[in-house]
């Protein structure tokens, strides 16, 4: 795999540089072009040459499994930022080719995350690669996956392409933006969730939401500038306390480890005080929370779908809101299991009430179709959150399948919104009547996307809401109020059916009360090319739900226990003060989650390294804690 | 007391501070824009004295003077462009009246 | 091929014979579906037919695979695996593997049977029905899309594959009611059913996650296996964390149960209200019962099939399914008996006022499902199931001949409502023989002839109601004793059923087995016999040149009459299954006549199945003999039912009921408005749920949206303002900010600087302590570590070196005056530990810190000085925390 | 017991301080400029007190050889206008940065008078220095050595500030003989107020 396929990863940098260039000069002869291509490769080999690149080859810790290619990751994420910066490079007069590389590029990352699927997803992180980013700070590019975050890989590799697909159908002006916008967010997005490096996710949390605020800003409704900057603020003022929260715990790793570093794999072993452990979680909490979006804190994403252009409508819907619940999974649950468990029933009444039902009731009484199904949309997270809250196998594994089935329901119901969008350019229910006789297909399409949206056995979107239901039925995390909100949760269920179908009944059945939707054209190719691979995957997915639930039992149980002995080690901790859960945690075996965890750096000159590399025993951690009271 | 005046780290000082004061009090009492300028300047040499004043104390060392060598190059700068913003304006405005440039106002 | 052939091709362990019952009308409603349209109507319905017909035929072979191996004591059960389909995490987060999985025994082998035979019947009655309705292939695909989800409610082997056919079904029925969605009052009765069997599904979800906590099992074996440990109590009030204590205590008086366990069900009845719940919503009992009359909205077939014969009987076959389950709480079993009751009274009371056909037939559905209720209710499983078998021949009987005589009044009138009204229709049994004999035998088996099947079926309710009585289980609770007032708390007993319950049912159900027999012959003789009111009949009767007939009934629709052909007889295929499903009517109670013949077939057919049931459930003594004198007021109903209607309708030429209706109008139109329930539902529950969205709304946007949002943005703006206002843009205002700013900077140079650095020499013990220079600094000391500063006077003495012997402890103090007499104090503890760097010593230098820092510490800022000491301690070890000690201590050994 | 270096000290002082006052104090700005030599050259002599030669030297040179001539070449090319407002002093006109500047004085002052008092304590002597201490080599060499970057950088500033200063005092030249295209708005966006598409043509032909 690695001799020829090694060959190609070379000579790549330079053929893009060459096509690059080579596109740039407009309506100029060939010589121009060959020649700026050349300058092009040239600058490439340059800046090749100038990489730092056997010297620290070593310092990569590549140590990863033996079918697994460790590069797969940095290719599928890195291929769409470089496509984007090659977007820049392609004339702007020419919308059909900038269309046509998006989409390629975009297929192109479909077809290589299909490769993650040939790992059989055991214990331990999967095609995982590290390198040192900046040592002195401790900033390593660690990437991995595990049975949570390659679905939602998955996800986004799919809905991204049927979201360009759409968006290209509609939008019409600046295509170049859109298509660097698209590229971006797309690598963005992925970054995000295979990041284990605290600083490096927090690089590509903020890097996807730049091209998302730029996606609803230009291309967007009336108010679009409005709904933007809302969208920016709430989820800025969330990731900025999470930065907060990040910087402490480096800092609070430093004192208790003696060396800096930002990795999921340190931070998840350091042990807290209890203040400082339930500031840090209320900090990350916040910033999943406003991304989720969890009850108080939701009133952006209304406001957000109803301006975003429906390509930009069907990313955030799909993929955007995952990241909130990815990160209460991996970061709230996985890093700060203590403090989480003893808010867990509380947030879990937060989560039924303020999202399942408060959402049904607001979504039942939207005027405005993509309102509606934004408010459907909080109604599902809350489904996704209240089975993280309840901490059993099932509720997880419930949630996690229930993003996954949100995300490709309410896609579908975006990209269907967009299309009578597109020809009425309307989007108030009140507009609509009939239209099952008009558009046939279109309605078809709609009511089994109602049907999985709402829960219907059969379709994917039963499975996820019966195991969280279930689960949380069961939960342990959320004492003798478990059973009591599994039940309210079940009324959500009968709320769903009721917003979905008075919607349905409102536009599709019943006689045509508007003129204008007499000779509605029915769904064009574009349009049900886009559809087909959802309404695909919500069959299969309801059936054979166990493809997907299979890959994450490891990494579902591995977040479970580290979530309880969280708790335990916090209970437990009476000396209440800052030290690491296992002071040594041997990271060379690849199958156990601490493979790489990481070392501290053996340069010498730093002498505070070395004097502190040996871990501290208790008497004298005793004495460092006391002195130095962390946040009292 | 006579034989000390001059040798001793108090006296420097205390004319540093009161250059320094001077030239404080001119910038905020004097309108001038030019005045400011060369307000501004007294500060600046006052510092410099308090610098050299200090060197000469721990004496094994030009750190001081290395100081007061660059202060000096960069009030060089500075007078030279603050006198070229003086000069724009003034072609701008026709006064130099310091209360007539607050197009900055909030 | 014979049977042993057979079980060689499908062994009971993997009974592929299910994937041929259930795929077959799968692909046809695949085909119809999507190549519906191209494929033309005589082959949509050619597929549609062969669909089910060969489903029917694979459901008989499975049946008769069944007769042979069923024995006595042992149930016959064959069973195909699917695949895994998910796991549930149980009681304690074992995982409990659900996998899609169908199995066929004697109950769903009988309810297959009818469900595909009587579907067929109604598939070839729809070919000629719905002849020249343009949405023909679409209505075949939802019809075979119906059987199939059926067929997967039946055959499913667990719950949760049972509750993908339970809300297929839903989903089906919502399709095919609203099937004319072009009205808008069909697409709403489509959206009712849904949503009201939705609520019912609401309960079979906290039912399965119920019996996922208490028995850990969601099969059917599993279920049957774990009944019992359904036993435990559940409290199920006070709720979460109890009566809020800040209430005053005249409230929490009587909130607060007066037994501290609080108020205790025992699972199986929470288990057993929330299934019935489930089958309330199915089979439309009264609480949930609204949606099935606006269900006529759809297709004549529609309602034949699924609110006749199938659909609504799932919620019966479900509570035989969980027999086991429902015995074991009497409250359950009290309680279905109850609401089957007053169900079967209320809708036959509304039936009596009813004038459109369908409606009529509606309710006496809702009604006879109340008598299957009853039947499960007093713990007669097998019986409340043959009157399901019977009920679907008969009711489907009777729902296709309405559909034939509303077919031909479509000959003239073409509006819905009146085409269906009963007082256009009268004298149709000269017109109409075939259809008018069978609509006869079905009348006079619901009615309750004797020998007929209804007869037999719903009088064994009646006997079975008044004789049976249920064992009350033992709850697994014990004593209880509340330490804190030493009251011993008794066990929980399980609640009992008054004795005389099973009589008053009985007595009751006769009265509504009068009104049934009542209004059943009013529509007969109304329909049937008198004559025809719909138009003057006028021989040889031609088409005006309008072509289409059909419009010119809408020009005037006012009174003067219309004049047409003479109603004539529906076609083939309309007339086979009803003289079919006729014959079946009157002779399917030959199955279970225990009256006069006493074959005990299909009881003997299912009890395998109910055994573990119906081994609590007995008989009062003397049950056999009150058998005979138990039916003759049976007998004795339908005589005055039939002789009532007779007496009024025929004899009376219905004076007697346009009297009653004069005398008592306001009776007559609450009865009519159907006592106005759906109105009483509108006001309470939907209008709560109106009012609780409104409120979400406007808390959304004026409180939710207005804090979060606005409130920041207008924080952030006034304090934006208030900033503003510091710009005044005059270049000295800003100089003047700085010097005052340099000001206060001057003030921190002005108060003297204590900065102490201390040289540590642990061999010869030397600690030698300088403070730090300043503009006209001068010190004091306090050397010998007694609190107090040796000398009142400062010098210029600005290094102090100390003596310590091996592990002493010393507080040296320094006061520091600069020239402007400003004076601080800093304090340095020095502590020369017993070993360089001993690791023993570690434990032991932290230990003797502690203890000399309290004995030294005298003065209150002791505990400043142990953090020193220790931070002393810490700073001389070697490996020490890298904490950036404002004291720097260099030297270290 | 007076010694030449407290005579030098104390003309040195009053030379500076009077030319101070005389900055602040006076009208006419030339005056002004004035004043600010006989500063520089006080603290010249000052430091040649401290032994610092080389900044005695630069001081002389870059002080008083450019900033003050600077200062009187733009006095000189305002002509009358540079004289300001009328009163030496304000007219009172703001309350605050008079007393912000007198409240200044009284601090310092009392500062001042405590440190010459003597009564805070011993007075920091001079220490004794190496003989090369503030010669021009051995400041030379130093800023040579360990100051290098910093020198180097201190180039550049110059540099920039010529630049600066020349750019902004040049003033706006009128460039009407060129064409818009010519001249090039710089619009980045081809946002200019003709809304354009894609392709940078007009709206009504094209795709946009």
């Amino acid at each position: 795999m690695t001799g020829f396929s090694g060959g190609i990863i070379e000579a790549l940098p330079y053929l893009f540089a060459f096509f690059v260039g080579a596109m740039i000069p407009r309506r100029q002869g060939w010589a121009e072009r060959v020649g700026i291509g050349v300058v092009g490769v040239l600058a490439v080999a340059f800046v090749m040459g100038l990489w730092p690149e056997a010297a620290d080859a070593e310092a990569t810790q590549a140590v990863t499994r033996a079918d697994e290619w460790p590069q797969l990751l940095n290719v599928i994420v890195f291929l769409p930022i470089v496509g984007a910066v090659a977007i820049l490079f392609a004339p702007r007069q020419n919308p059909k080719l900038l269309r046509a590389m998006t989409m390629g590029i975009l297929a192109a990352d479909f077809l290589i995350s299909l490769g993650l699927l040939r790992a059989n997803m055991t214990t331990g992180w999967h095609f995982q690669y590290v390198t040192e980013w900046l040592p002195t700070f401790g900033i390593r590019y660690h990437v991995a996956i595990d049975g949570i975050s390659l679905w939602m890989v998955l996800l986004s590799t799919v809905t991204t392409p049927i979201a360009a697909l759409v968006s290209f159908g509609s939008i019409k002006k600046r295509t170049k933006d859109l298509c660097f916008a698209m590229l971006l967010l797309h690598g963005g997005m992925l970054g995000a969730f295979v990041s284990l490096d605290l600083f490096l996710f927090y690089v590509f949390w903020e890097l996807m939401l730049i091209p998302m605020v730029i996606l609803i800003g230009v291309w967007g409704g009336v108010e679009k500038i409005k709904a933007a900057y809302k969208f920016l603020l709430f989820t800025m003022a969330g990731s900025v306390l999470m930065l907060a929260a990040i910087l402490y715990m480096v800092w609070a790793h430093r004192q208790a480890a003696g060396f800096v570093t930002f990795d999921y794999l340190a931070m998840s072993n350091l042990v807290l005080p209890r203040t400082a452990a339930t500031l840090c979680f209320i900090a990350f909490a916040f910033a999943f929370v406003v991304k989720v979006p969890m009850w108080p804190l939701h009133t952006w994403l209304p406001d957000a779908h109803v301006q975003a252009p429906t390509g930009g409508s069907i990313i955030l819907a799909a993929v955007l809101l995952k990241l909130g619940t990815y990160g209460y999974v991996r970061f709230c649950m996985g890093m700060l299991g203590g403090p989480a468990y003893d808010r867990a029933a509380t947030l879990a009444g937060v989560a039924v009430g303020g999202g399942i039902l408060y959402g049904a009731l607001c979504a039942w009484k939207q005027t405005d179709v993509k309102r509606l199904v934004a408010y459907s949309s909080v109604a599902h997270m809350g489904f996704v959150m209240l089975g993280l809250f309840a901490a059993t196998t099932s509720g997880i594994k419930g949630a996690l399948l229930t993003m996954i089935n949100h995300g490709i329901a309410t896609g579908a119901l975006f990209l269907l919104v967009g299309v009578i969008y597109d020809r009425r350019h309307t989007r108030l229910v009140s507009e609509f009547g009939g239209l099952a006789k008009v558009m046939p297909v279109y309605a078809a399409v709609f009511v089994i996307v109602t049907m999985a949206s709402i829960g219907v056995p059969g379709t994917n979107g039963f499975v996820g809401e019966f195991m969280v239901i279930v689960g949380t039925f069961v939960s342990s995390a959320l004492g003798r109020h478990g059973s009591i909100q599994a039940v309210l949760a079940t009324f959500g269920v009968i709320l769903a059916a009721v917003y979905m179908l008075s919607v349905v009944q409102k536009m599709f059945f019943g006689p045509i009360t508007n003129k204008r939707n007499e000779n509605l054209p029915d769904m064009n190719v574009r349009e049900t090319l886009a559809v087909a691979p959802l309404v695909a995957l919500i069959f299969v997915l309801g059936l054979f739900p166990s493809l997907v639930l299979d890959t994450m039992d490891s990494s579902v149980a591995h977040v479970i226990d580290k979530y309880n002995s969280g708790r335990d080690s916090h209970r437990g901790n009476t000396i209440d003060e800052l030290r690491l859960l296992n002071p040594s945690p041997k990271g060379d075996d690849p199958t156990s989650y601490d493979h790489n965890y990481p070392v501290p750096p053996k340069s010498d000159d730093d002498e505070s390294a070395n004097a502190a590399s040996r871990p501290l025993s208790t008497a004298v951690a005793l004495g460092q804690g006391v002195s130095r009271g962390v946040a009292r | 007391m006579g034989a000390l005046l001059g040798n001793v780290l108090e006296h420097y000082v205390m004319l540093a501070g009161v250059l320094f004061t001077i030239g404080a009090v001119g910038f905020l009492v004097r309108r001038n824009v030019l005045v400011q300028l060369m307000s501004i300047e007294l500060m600046l040499n006052a510092v410099n004295l308090a610098f050299v004043a200090y060197n000469r104390v721990h004496g094994d060392d030009m750190n001081g003077h290395m100081f007061v060598f660059f202060i000096i190059a960069v009030a060089a700068a500075e007078v030279a462009v603050g006198l070229a913003i003086v000069l724009s304006f003034y072609r701008l405005t026709g006064s130099v009246h310091s209360d007539d440039a607050d197009a900055l106002k909030g | 091929m014979g049977m042993d052939g057979l079980f060689s091709i499908f062994p009971p362990e993997d009974f592929t014979l299910l994937c041929v019952i259930l795929g077959l009308p799968l692909l046809g409603a695949f085909v119809n579906g999507v190549f519906g349209k191209r494929l033309g109507k005589e082959a949509v319905s050619l597929m549609a037919l062969v669909a089910v017909g060969g489903s029917f035929m694979a459901s008989c072979a499975a049946f008769f695979m069944l007769m042979q191996r069923q024995t006595e004591t042992e149930a016959a059960r064959f069973v195909w695996h699917g695949w895994k389909w998910l796991d549930i995490s149980g009681n304690g987060d074992f995982q409990i593997p659900i996998e899609i999985a169908f199995s066929v025994d004697a109950l769903s082998g009988g309810m297959a049977l009818i469900v595909t035979g009587v579907g067929f019947l109604i598939h070839l009655y729809s070919t000629e029905y719905m002849a020249e309705d343009d949405g023909f292939h679409r209505f075949f695909a939802y019809l075979n899309l119906f059987i199939f989800s059926m067929l997967v409610l039946i055959l499913g082997d667990n719950l949760p594959v049972l509750f993908i056919g339970w809300e297929g079904v839903g989903m089906c029925s919502y399709l095919l009611i609203g099937f004319w969605f072009t009205e808008e009052a069909n697409a709403v009765a489509g959206k009712k059913a849904f949503v009201t069997n939705r609520i019912g599904d609401f309960g079979l979800l906290v039912a399965m996650a119920l019996l996922v906590w208490h028995v850990g099992a969601l099969d059917w074996q599993g279920i049957e296996a774990g009944a019992n440990n359904l036993l435990t109590p559940i409290k199920i009030y006070p709720l979460g964390n109890g009566v809020p204590a800040w209430l005053p205590d005249f409230i929490r008086g009587p909130l607060t149960p007066e037994d501290p366990r609080g108020v205790r069900v025992t699972a199986a009845t929470l288990v057993g209200f929330a299934l019935f719940l489930g089958c309330a919503g199915k089979s439309a009992q009264l609480p949930l019962y609204v949606w099935l009359p606006d269900a006529m909205a759809g297709p004549t077939p529609v309602s034949a099939l699924i609110h006749a014969a199938t659909m609504v009987t799932a919620g019966v076959y479900l509570c035989c399914r969980m027999a086991a389950v429902f015995v074991l709480s009497p409250a359950t079993m009290a309680t279905i008996a109850i609401v089957g009751l007053a169900t079967a009274l209320l809708a036959a009371s509304i039936a009596f006022a009813q004038n459109d056909i369908k409606k009529v037939l509606a309710y006496s559905t809702v009604s006879q499902l109340g008598y299957m209720f009853i039947g499960i209710g007093v713990g007669a499983f097998a019986t409340g199931f043959f009157h399901v078998i019977t009920h679907a021949f008969f009711k489907a009987c009777l729902f296709l001949g309405a559909g034939s005589v509303i077919h031909a009044m479509h000959a003239r009138i073409h509006d819905v409502d009146r085409s269906q009204d009963m007082r256009n229709m009268g004298g149709m049994r000269n017109f109409m023989p075939i259809t008018h004999l069978t609509f006869l035998a079905s009348c006079l088996a619901i009615a309750g002839l004797p020998l007929t099947s209804g007869f037999f079926s719903k009088d064994e309710i009646l006997f079975k109601a008044y004789t049976s009585t249920i064992a009350t289980p033992q709850v697994s609770d014990g004593e209880w004793i509340d330490r804190s007032t030493q009251v011993t708390w008794p066990a929980m007993q399980a609640w009992t059923p008054p004795e005389d319950l099973g009589r008053w049912i009985y007595t009751l159900a006769l009265l509504g087995a009068v009104m049934t027999a009542f209004y059943m012959f009013r529509l007969y003789f109304r329909v049937f016999w008198g004559e025809f009111r719909g138009w003057t009949i006028v021989r040889g009767w031609v088409a005006p040149a309008g072509g289409h007939h059909g419009h010119d009934d809408h020009e005037h629709d006012s009174d003067e009459p219309l004049d047409g052909p003479k109603p004539h007889e529906s076609a083939l295929q309309i007339t086979v299954p009803l003289v079919v499903l006729g014959v079946l009517a009157i002779f399917a109670g030959g199955l279970n006549a225990h009256a006069f013949f006493h074959s005990h077939l299909f009881d003997d057919w299912v009890a395998p199945v109910l055994a573990t049931a119906s081994s609590s459930v007995g008989e009062i003594e003397g049950a056999k003999e009150m058998m005979m004198p138990l039916l003759l007021p049976g007998i004795g109903a339908f005589a005055i039912g039939v002789g009532g209607a007779y007496w009024v309708y025929v004899m009376q030429r219905g004076e007697p009921a346009a009297s009653f209706v004069e005398k008592v109008p306001w009776l007559h139109r609450i009865v009519y408005e159907k006592w106005r329930v759906d109105e009483l539902y509108e006001e309470t529950f939907i209008g709560a749920v109106d009012t609780l969205g409104d409120m979400a709304v406007w808390v959304d946007q004026y409180v939710v949206d207005a804090v979060v949002a606005r409130v920041t943005s207008f924080a952030v703006a006034a304090s934006g303002t208030i900033l503003r206002t510091m710009q005044t843009g005059r270049v000295h205002a800003y100089g003047a900010v700085m010097v005052a700013g340099l000001g206060a900077l001057g003030w921190f140079f002005i108060a003297p600087q204590a900065v102490v650095t201390v040289l540590a020499d642990d061999d010869s013990g030397v600690y030698s302590v300088t403070a730090s220079p300043g503009l006209g600094y001068q010190y004091r000391w306090d050397e010998d570590g007694d609190g107090e500063l040796d000398s009142d006077d400062f010098g210029d003495k600005a290094r102090v070196d100390v003596q310590l012997g091996r592990s002493e402890v010393r507080l040296v103090q320094v006061e520091v005056k600069n020239a402007l007499g400003f004076r601080s104090i800093e304090q340095i503890g020095l502590f020369r530990p017993q070993r360089d760097g001993a690791s023993d010593g570690l434990a032991g230098a932290a230990q003797e810190a502690k203890e000399a820092a309290d004995s030294a510490a005298k003065s209150q800022k002791a505990l400043q000085d142990i953090q020193r000491v220790l931070q002393q301690a810490g700073g001389n070890l070697p490996g020490a925390g890298k904490q950036p000690a404002p004291k720097p201590v260099g030297g270290a050994p | 017991m007076i010694g030449a270096g407290n005579v030098l000290f104390v003309i040195a002082g009053i030379l500076a301080l009077a030319g101070a006052l005389i900055t602040v104090s006076s009208r006419n700005p030339i005056r002004g400029a004035m004043g600010l030599l006989a500063t520089i050259f006080g603290i010249a002599l000052l430091f040649l007190k401290l032994n610092a030669q080389f900044l005695a030297a630069i001081q002389v040179i870059v002080y008083a050889g450019a900033v003050v001539v600077l200062f009187v070449f733009v006095i000189m090319l305002l002509g009358p206008d540079a004289l300001g407002e009328v009163g030496s002093f304000p007219k009172g006109k703001s309350k605050v940065s008079r007393g912000i500047g007198g409240g200044l004085l009284a601090i310092l002052a009392g500062v001042a008078l405590v440190l010459l008092a003597g009564r805070g304590g011993a007075h920091v002597r001079f220490g004794d220095v190496q003989p090369d201490h503030g010669s021009v080599e051995a400041v030379g060499g130093l800023l040579f050595s360990r100051g290098l970057v910093a020198f180097e950088l201190a180039t550049a500033l110059l540099i920039v500030a010529v630049i600066g200063a020349i750019a902004v005092a040049r003033g706006k030249q009128t460039k009407s003989h060129l064409t818009p295209a010519q001249r090039g708005d710089g619009e980045f966006f081809h946002g200019t107020v003709v809304a354009r598409d894609d392709r940078g043509r007009p709206p009504s032909k094209g795709d946009g």
